[in-house]
């Protein structure tokens, strides 16, 4: 299949992408666009706000370690098997990202919120925690439903400028396949724009295909659409690829100082076009 | 510790408690369904990331595994940070689900094999998720257990308070003392760990050693010795 | 594909389903199971209490006309281009069933609490209808968000004691396979349990097919299952058949009468074994 | 009317505005997308029942159609029963998504062939979905313009009133006042309504009741004399 015209490049996609837009970024068994990140890093972006769907690994981690991250709202980052992400915990420890800590369930219901277009979403528990504590966007009030006393957290909307994620197929009309992944679903309809770069090109009509039409994200939602094969590297794509082991273990040791990361994002992404 | 339970769930960065869930499920000839998130071989979590969630809060999630960065004596946990907050001394990876899974699991199993008072400490420095709730709070989880590498503590949701159930071969309630930060109760003779049968221990270095290596297999190979 | 041993019968389901219970049933496009429904019809049952997701058509009004309904919910019963659902229309005049009028997305939003098992959704619009004024288990309150008056209107959380539709895949691990129905999989989320017919059996694990496991339901969610071919008729079955307009055009002449339609109950379902 | 707008949505049982959309589609080269419920085809609704109401929550949605079995001079709209709630003498299908998107979506045009004093009434029996909100309700949509097989009302936000536009050929202000429940504004001189031009009639029998077919088929074959 050839690329369709419309399509845009990696670096077109990171340059419609300005300086302190809110980006929310999938899981990284999700999908993740580690293309564009590369691409973000080369354009020298700054100020971006990450919310993480609801958490993140290498993704978040070297973009805040190439710093073009101010604000982070997220329920955790960390490399897991490969230990801590480095660049955050630094970033953090040092006081150099603001970060808003949250749980999974209650970012995934702001953006059910942003969504539905409805201004909040309920949400069990959390109730006594300091994540509740330190969120004065988030109010507790006492469940309407109710009879009894039955305090409960109503989360707010929240829209996010960009969904960037990468997908497994996209097709010449503007349609990307996710699969199962309904967090990436969740976030393009969440989000303001999407922008997706994508593993392969489908031969036909996502949409037609009744095979397919479930895991399918139509273009109304759909701003742009990039070719990028292994575009999921050094992370794993579902049913394409793992990840690659042999380099993350390489860039836990990288990122743990600020000089050896430097050096990876030299040879890595700066001068590297293999990576693109 | 997972008799009776049909569903049980285990997060992400968790290796042993998916062996053990996925132990359960093979001595239980599938009567216990074992959900390792981050596989797609045991992964029944087919709707995406909310599912988990959405999931636990009907009541469909019977067991689920957590650890803790800290851990006090009143079951309150911190994925999040030592030190003041926001800019702290040690930043951890963050709370994950925990702060909603802690209210609404019924069975949570917390897992933490280093047992020091680095760990378990006499209060958390960040909830985040706290151990009991007042009586108004909605809440039909909680903790159930902890397992360290030197005993088995069962909680006890009137007292807010830990039990030392079992010690690990050759540990005294000496050693435990000295090393946890917090106060426990515990009765006069405390009984040992029952060792794992032979035929699990063999089940856990073949089988299951397989089907854990799909999601981590760094793990498999360097804790239970697993090549493919 | 020989059929899975753990299938049920069509009658085994309807038998399983007693009289009172609280159904959810799709919309006409769906994938309605007018098998089970047939099968419910030759049990007898009575005092059934319908919740449409969101609107129904022939499914509805036969049950109705039967009289095995005492209660429904719903955004609308109508044959569509057959025009208005006789048995309905008639039952509601006569005030033979009590009805819960109701709004679409108010319908999804109930079942949607009910998946995330939050005790209500807040939704826009419906201010000042009477179908908010003749709700009493909706309530309006004061967006918690708001810095000024800005009232929204709360639902609450609905279980259906069961789900029943008709899906076009059934494995026999217990999987069924709905492709974009979403509401179906909304229905089987928010239910306590779910009883499916299925109109062909997948050969394989329906969850190990990365094209087909964002349409699928899992076991976890699923009572029984049950073959049926052509389950759907006289509706149409996405990707398999259209709608049998000559039959639904005769099915609205025989509604119109009481007379009339206990003919076609006793010639269509009661004694006729083809169309189980 | 439904210039400029850049999705329009049509519900079900609307065959008529299935035709009207799909002909702005064709005449703006797909600058304008038509999605028809209930077809497979033109419906990018490909997320289920509720993505119609989610994205027309988002202001995704710029025209939809709505209909009445009784409509008043404010724009209020019935679609459940005539006569006492809720054991009316007539009972409608129902309320449908009106009492949302009357609300959420910003151009809704009102279309009903028939024009009579039984459906256009001084006050409907039922509101399925009111003409008008107080201004503390959130409500960025709300009626546009009511069709009828005699004439054009453009509905005025501010009055809350219709007021007539224009009279298709050979109707007389007279013949609308006669049939017409309901009070409403009109100049001294009302236009008349352009006849369609003769390009799009020939559209409208070919190319767009070919499609209009695959969800309406008795439609296409009775009001517009296609047969596939």
């Amino acid at each position: 299949m050839s690329i369709p015209k419309s399509y845009l490049s990696i670096d077109q996609i990171a340059s419609r992408i300005p300086d302190g837009a809110l980006i929310g970024v999938p899981k990284d068994d999700g999908g993740v666009s580690m293309a564009i990140t590369r691409a973000l890093i080369r354009r020298k972006a700054r100020d971006l706000r990450l919310l993480t769907v609801p958490v993140s690994s290498v993704q978040a981690d070297m973009l805040i370690g190439a710093g073009c991250v101010s604000k982070i709202e997220t329920s955790g980052v960390s490399l897991g098997e490969f230990g801590a992400a480095p660049n955050f915990r630094r970033a953090v420890e040092h006081g150099k990202i603001a970060i808003h800590d949250a749980t999974c369930p209650a970012l995934y219901a702001e953006l059910q919120a942003s969504e539905k277009g409805v201004p909040f979403m309920p949400l069990r528990g959390i109730l006594g925690s300091d994540i509740l504590a330190n969120r004065a966007d988030w109010k507790t009030i006492n469940n309407p439903m109710a009879d009894v006393q039955d305090p409960i957290v109503l989360l707010p909307a929240r829209r996010p400028d960009f969904a960037l994620f990468h997908a497994r197929y996209g097709d010449k009309h503007g349609n990307i396949w996710v699969s199962g992944r309904r967090e990436c679903i969740l976030l393009a309809h969440a989000s303001a724009q999407t922008f997706a770069s994508v593993e392969e090109i489908w031969d036909g009509n996502l949409l037609e295909d009744e095979r397919m039409v479930a895991g399918t994200i139509p273009p109304v939602y759909v701003s742009g659409v990039a070719h990028a094969p292994k575009g999921a590297w050094p992370l794993a794509l579902s049913g394409c690829y793992d990840q690659d082991g042999d380099h993350l273990k390489m860039y836990v040791e990288a990122a743990k100082s600020e000089e050896a990361f430097a050096e990876y994002i030299n040879s890595q992404i700066l001068t590297s076009e293999s990576t693109a | 510790m997972l008799d009776g339970c049909k569903n049980i769930a285990v997060g992400a960065s968790s290796p042993i408690p998916g062996c053990a869930a996925l132990l359960a499920q093979a001595v239980t000839n599938g009567g216990t369904r074992a959900s390792i998130l981050g596989s797609n071989k045991h992964n029944p979590f087919n709707d995406g990331g909310p599912e988990l969630f959405d999931r636990a809060g009907q009541g469909r999630v019977d067991a689920f595994f957590l650890s803790g960065g800290q851990i006090d004596g009143e079951g309150n946990i911190n994925l999040v940070s030592a030190g003041p907050y926001p800019k702290p001394d040690t930043r951890f990876p963050g709370s994950f689900g925990s702060s909603y899974l802690y209210f609404s699991v019924p069975r949570v199993i917390l897992f933490r094999e280093e047992h020091s008072r680095r760990v378990f400490v006499e209060k958390v420095d960040f909830i985040s998720a706290p151990g009991w709730s007042p009586p108004e709070v909605h809440r039909p989880g909680g903790p159930h257990a902890l397992i360290t590498s030197l005993c088995v503590f069962m909680y006890n949701r009137e007292r807010h308070r830990f039990r030392l159930e079992g010690l690990l071969p050759g540990v005294s309630l000496e050693e435990v003392q000295d090393n946890t930060g917090f106060d426990f109760d515990h009765s006069e003779n405390i009984k040992p760990v029952p060792p794992p049968e032979p035929d699990r221990v063999k089940l856990l270095h073949t089988a299951i050693a397989a089907e854990i290596s799909e999601t981590y297999p760094e793990f498999a190979q360097e804790r239970l010795g697993y090549h493919d």
